[in-house]
């Protein structure tokens, strides 16, 4: 079983053992990173193949079935045609910038996905600011759509890139206050340590994940959305909203630059996700604890990929938002929500010591009671429904 | 999100929920009314002499879209024969609406079934000549039975016996009782 | 020197550079934040996590965002085709050396400068957040009310128009 | 918002017209004649009204003709100030193929297929209104089982064409698609019914001048049977899925409002029309066909915005339900056409007709003018969708561009009819 866990963590230490002294960290490092960029291009490529099934099947159709047994290959067919494809660059277009932008695109997220523990004692650099670090990376995203929407010279491509920076902008404040809330509870900005704090089970059963306390369930929730959000999926998939700006920044791209922008948007999607299970999720440890013989590794990926079946599901069902409708949502809720989630973390860790009777319900209804009063309120605020009212409808013989 | 779970699930056991068919491998039975293009009936085993078209240029003139052209066979004096000498129908002007089935009074044009007609020729592989329209009775009684049936028995009054130089006579009679209305 | 730190700052100065020398105002821009990512990994370098995250953080994920948000709003026209640098050179030239001798000042006459070194490790981080919370905690908030009062005026300036409603109905 | 308006509307507009009778009209209150005069005050509206003074600069994006929301080759200049719009044109005729000048140098039967290509979702309700027309014109008589053929296609018809607007509707809010393929799939089954019927899924050229082309094959009935039986569930489910999505009603309420006084002053029919609160239904107006005997309701809106737009194409697919199930059961035997119409030389007598049903977009009508010949003299389309569009500018000032990708989406226009 250990063996199993740590199959990863030898084989690496044996490659590097291969090496003389003086090679071995520059060997660690670039095998470090190589797994990164192949597991997770890897999981691109099946994430692609996924998403096509899982949205055909919503909708009643087979989804790719023709390259590959159940269509697998599909991805590589994808890919292929991907590399094969003319690559245009319009004329007035920016070249250097337009050129740029996709590689900035990927880059960052690479970078972000670094510090994400995907098992025990693995994790590519174990940072001290992990948890900045990766939002840091997130921000210079925007850089990137920024570029390919300037750099392209089309008013789509500017009105897109306009449209999704502001989107990233507003969403990355409730994305980076929920998940200093769990920073605040844990003391540490280091992921590893975030895992660590989550250690251990409830009745010696079900683990001690922070989803499973008041602040933890409404910050992952908040977290959820941002995070939705931030990677640009339904209902907020505004910057690409076919249907009005057609492909946003990416309007002017095509082959494998295109290509790139879809690998950045779904490591996006791959990071974000594997930084919910992190922070709230109890990261690569099993729910319970007689569970705990699966390797530690299996149950992160097992997490991702039910986060990557629901965001599948999500965009099978939901239309998308207006921009302004976004904005109002990411101010009038989102953030007021996050905030109060700050103080029902303060209330519940002022609380841990008491020594009433029932004190872990008093707890519960104390801090959980807070956000959930919160959501009823601001819920009702923004609500269309508030403003309208019920429709009824006459009928004439 | 409940709605569409149900439709992820349903997709795999539920036929009404999972409509597709692998179309090149696997086809869907056509309906015997289906129609595509229209083709010249011919009976007996020769296309040219057993052709029922005896160029009476009615469909040319009814075809909405106009893309039939008849020229009508000459003997040596000059005389009409009662035989199409060029029978064209560009398809790629064709509409399909069936208006030359309808008003043809001697059962002779019909539609054909196959709608594969896919080419890489833009202009000469759409343009079709009374060979490629030609199709004997017996395939008509294959795609269409009822209709093929009901235009024998037309034919049959029409014709003492199927000759293998069609004289059809009495037109007028046909003419006074078009095809489909009698259906 | 190591090689690592030449290179980023080499780059960081031609970053620099070219965010003064480029004649588009957006490519200076871009220059302006790859600069500011070459400070960022200088800083990385140093073992200095947290004040690199927050470099990338503010610098480049927002103040950046908001360089080319105003010029992208405000089209940016009027000053295409001229450089940034400050008009005249001489005076750009003079406050470049008064910085750099002020720099160059503080590091010569700092009495133990070496001392100042922060040791490698846990300590950047946690140390940071008690001096900023205990000895500096004053003017952490009077800098934080500041940035809340321009906000406020910024949105406040912004408010003018007064028939910024959608049409309901 | 003004108060909604009644069923006088309806009369003012059906006797402007000229073609009915007020008596017809009020069919269940005692005849009470309005005042002479239009009770609506046409008012006048700027061909292009003033731009207001811009806040910063105006963007003007053409959106379209190959942009994915637009529904066809159509194309829409609009002004925009940020994201608001403040000018929109709509700009068509990319499809234009000259349908009506067509028309008058082809026969009376050779138009048949071409109304088919109008708004190529319904060719079977464009058939029924051209030879409602036809009929008009030359005064032929339809046989019992015809009518009901005819109503059964109609209502098949709308079925397919609402279900598959709210899919469209829904997918130019971006959801990807999944409505629409739900509805596709109903769809498909209306139109394997149809190509059993007619010989072609799509392009049917059924109807003929007094009746149908062909009777019923046998086991149709069933088959339709079938599929009506089934619909109500399609429709449930539509609506759990849809009407109680908070992001739907965000996108929806409130958005492209319709104010009746516009919607009867620019002459916009059908579903648009009832979801600003007017009562106007042909087959309740002018009861063509045998509709008298079928019992059904209007559903009438109250807000008249997007989501009006789209629940009265909910409720209207279970009134054509209901509809199809009476002609489904009171369907008699016997002929499908009149056996003494002729096919060929079809010369109808010198005069006028104007024939109108109520398509699933609204009014569709067809003005003939004979003059003896064998093609009409004049051959005129009143098309509902581009008569709706009209008002597309006055419902999109001052929202956001995206919302008038829904506004353009709930008018459903087919530009086969728009551009003709």
């Amino acid at each position: 079983m250990n063996a199993l866990d740590q199959l990863f963590v030898n084989l690496k230490q044996a490659i590097v053992g291969w090496f003389p002294g003086e090679w071995r960290l520059g060997v660690s490092v670039v095998i470090s990173a190589a797994a990164i960029v192949g597991v997770y291009a890897g999981l691109f490529a099946i994430t692609t193949w996924i998403e096509r099934k899982g949205l055909g099947r919503i909708q009643n159709r087979p989804g790719p079935n023709r390259v590959g047994p159940f269509g697998l290959l599909q991805p590589l067919a994808d890919g292929l045609k991907a590399l094969i494809k003319e690559d245009i660059i319009p004329q007035r277009a920016d070249r250097l910038v337009h050129t740029l932008a996709p590689i900035l695109a990927v880059v960052p997220v690479i970078l972000a996905l670094a510090v994400i523990p995907v098992g025990r004692n693995m994790v590519a650099v174990d940072l001290q600011a992990g948890l900045i670090f990766f939002f840091a990376m997130g921000g210079v995203k925007e850089i990137a759509v920024f570029m390919a929407g300037w750099g392209s010279r089309n008013a789509y491509s500017l009105l897109g890139s306009m449209r999704a920076i502001a989107q990233m902008i507003s969403y990355e404040m409730p994305l980076v206050l929920s998940g200093l809330v769990v920073a605040m509870a844990v003391g540490s900005l280091s992921l590893v340590d975030i895992i660590e704090a989550q250690a251990g089970y409830y009745g010696g059963v079900l683990a001690r994940w922070h989803v499973f306390t008041p602040w933890g369930l409404a910050g992952f929730l908040l977290f959820l959305v941002a995070a939705t959000a931030e990677a640009n999926r339904t209902p907020f998939d505004l910057p690409e909203g076919e249907s009005e700006i057609i492909a946003g920044h990416m309007l002017e791209y095509s082959g494998f630059k295109y290509a790139l922008f879809f690998l950045g948007e779904y490591m996006g999607l791959f990071g974000m996700s594997g930084l919910a299970i992190t922070l709230f999720l109890g990261g690569w440890r099993a729910p319970f604890s007689f569970l705990e013989w699966i390797p530690s590794w299996m149950w992160f990926f097992g997490k991702l990929f039910a986060f990557i079946a629901f965001f599948v599901w999500l965009r099978g069902t939901l239309p998308r938002l207006r921009a302004d409708q976004l904005m109002e949502f990411a101010w009038k809720f989102m953030l007021p929500m996050v905030l109060l989630d700050v103080v029902a973390l303060a209330l519940w860790q002022y609380t841990a010591h008491w020594s009433v009777p029932l004190a872990g319900l008093w707890r519960w209804v104390l801090s959980g009671g807070l956000m959930f009063v919160a959501y009823l309120g601001l819920a009702r605020l923004i609500s269309p429904r508030r403003r309208v009212g019920p429709r009824t409808y006459r009928f004439a013989e | 999100m409940i709605e569409t779970a149900r439709n992820f699930v349903g997709s795999y056991y539920d036929p009404a929920r999972f409509p597709t068919i692998q179309y090149p491998e696997e086809r869907q039975p056509l309906p015997e009314n289906s129609r595509s293009f229209p083709i010249l009936i011919y009976d007996g085993e020769d296309p040219e002499a057993g052709l029922r078209c005896v160029a009476c240029k009615i469909c040319e003139k009814e075809c909405p879209p106009q893309c039939i052209y008849i020229v009508v066979e000459r003997d040596e004096k000059g005389r009409a024969k009662r035989h199409p000498a060029v029978f064209d129908l560009d398809i790629s002007v064709c509409m399909g609406c069936q208006i030359c089935v309808e008003v043809c009074p001697f059962d002779s044009i019909k539609m054909d079934v196959a709608f594969e007609k896919a080419g890489t020729d833009r202009f000469g592989r759409m343009l079709l000549h009374k060979q490629d329209l030609a199709r004997p009775n017996e395939y008509f009684h294959q795609i269409h039975p009822t209709e093929a049936a009901q235009s024998d028995e037309r034919v049959g009054k029409t014709k003492k016996a199927p000759k293998p130089k069609p004289k059809p006579a009495a037109d007028a009679a046909a003419e006074r009782q078009p095809s489909r209305l009698a259906a | 020197m190591s090689a690592t730190f030449a290179i980023l700052a080499t780059w960081t100065v031609l970053a620099a550079l070219g965010a003064m020398a480029l004649r588009k105002p957006v490519h200076a821009a871009l220059s302006l934040v790859g600069a500011l990512m070459g400070v960022a990994f200088t800083y990385l370098n140093l073992g200095a996590e947290f004040i690199t995250a927050v470099q990338v953080l503010v610098y480049v994920g927002a103040v950046a965002i908001l360089i080319v948000f105003v010029l992208q709003l405000t089209r940016g026209e009027g000053v295409e085709g001229e450089s940034l640098a400050v008009q005249p050179a001489s005076l750009g030239l003079g406050i470049a050396l008064l910085v750099t001798g002020g720099l160059i000042a503080a590091v010569v006459f700092l009495p133990d400068w070496r001392a100042a070194w922060p040791e490698k490790g846990d300590v950047a981080l946690k140390r940071l957040g008690e001096v900023l919370m205990n000895r500096y905690v004053v003017a952490l908030e009077a800098i934080g009310l500041l940035l809340t009062i321009a906000m406020i005026g910024a949105v406040l300036i912004a408010l003018k128009r007064p028939d910024s409603q959608p049409p309901e109905s | 918002m003004s108060k909604p308006l009644d069923f006088d509307a309806a009369e003012q507009l059906a006797m402007a017209t000229g073609d009915v009778e007020p008596e017809q009209l009020d069919h269940d209150a005692p005849v009470s004649l309005p005042p002479p005069g239009p009770r609506y005050e046409a008012v006048p509206r700027a061909a292009s009204p003033a731009i207001p003074e811009p806040e910063g600069e105006l963007l003007e994006v053409s959106v379209g003709p190959h942009h994915p929301s637009t529904h066809g080759v159509f194309r829409m200049n609009v002004v925009l100030d940020g994201e608001k719009i403040v000018q929109l044109k709509p700009v068509f005729g990319y499809l234009h193929r000259n349908h009506e000048k067509l028309g008058e140098q082809t026969t009376y039967l050779g138009n048949m297929p071409y109304t088919d290509r109008l708004d190529y979702f319904c060719s079977l309700s464009n058939n029924w209104a051209y030879a409602l027309a036809v009929e008009k014109l030359a005064g032929l008589k339809v046989p019992e089982r015809a009518e009901y053929i005819r109503v059964i296609t109609a209502e098949l018809t709308r079925l397919v064409n609402h279900s598959s607007l709210v899919g469209f509707l829904l997918h130019d809010m971006g959801t990807m698609g999944t409505p629409l393929m739900y509805a596709f799939r109903e769809r498909e089954k209306i139109l394997d019914a149809f190509e059993a019927l007619t010989g072609a899924r799509m392009m049917c050229n059924y109807h003929r001048f007094g009746g149908c082309r062909v009777d019923l094959p046998p086991g149709w009935l069933d088959q339709v049977r079938t599929i009506v039986d089934n619909f109500p569930r399609f429709i449930d489910e539509m609506e759990r899925l849809l009407s109680e999505n908070e992001v739907l009603i965000a996108r929806t309420h409130g958005v492209g409002v319709l104010p009746p006084e516009l919607a009867v002053n620019a002459g916009v029919t059908g579903p648009s029309l009832r979801a600003s609160g007017i009562n106007y239904d042909l087959r309740k107006v002018d009861r063509y066909g045998i509709y008298d005997r079928f019992q059904f309701r209007v559903p009438l809106g109250e807000k008249g915005d997007v989501y009006d737009r789209y629940m009265m194409r909910i409720l209207e697919m279970r009134e054509s339900v209901k509809i199809l199930q009476q002609a489904l059961r009171d369907i008699p035997e016997g002929p499908v056409i009149d056996p003494k119409v002729r096919l060929r030389n079809f010369t109808p007598p010198v005069g006028e007709a104007y024939g109108r049903i109520e398509a699933p977009k609204g009014e569709l009508g067809f003005y003939l003018i004979s003059d003896g010949s064998k093609k009409p003299y004049r051959y005129r389309i009143r098309p509902p969708s581009f008569i709706n569009l009209t008002v597309l500018e006055d419902m999109c000032r001052g929202h956001t561009l995206a919302d008038a990708v829904i506004i353009l989406g709930a008018v459903d226009i087919v530009l086969g009819e728009v551009d003709r």
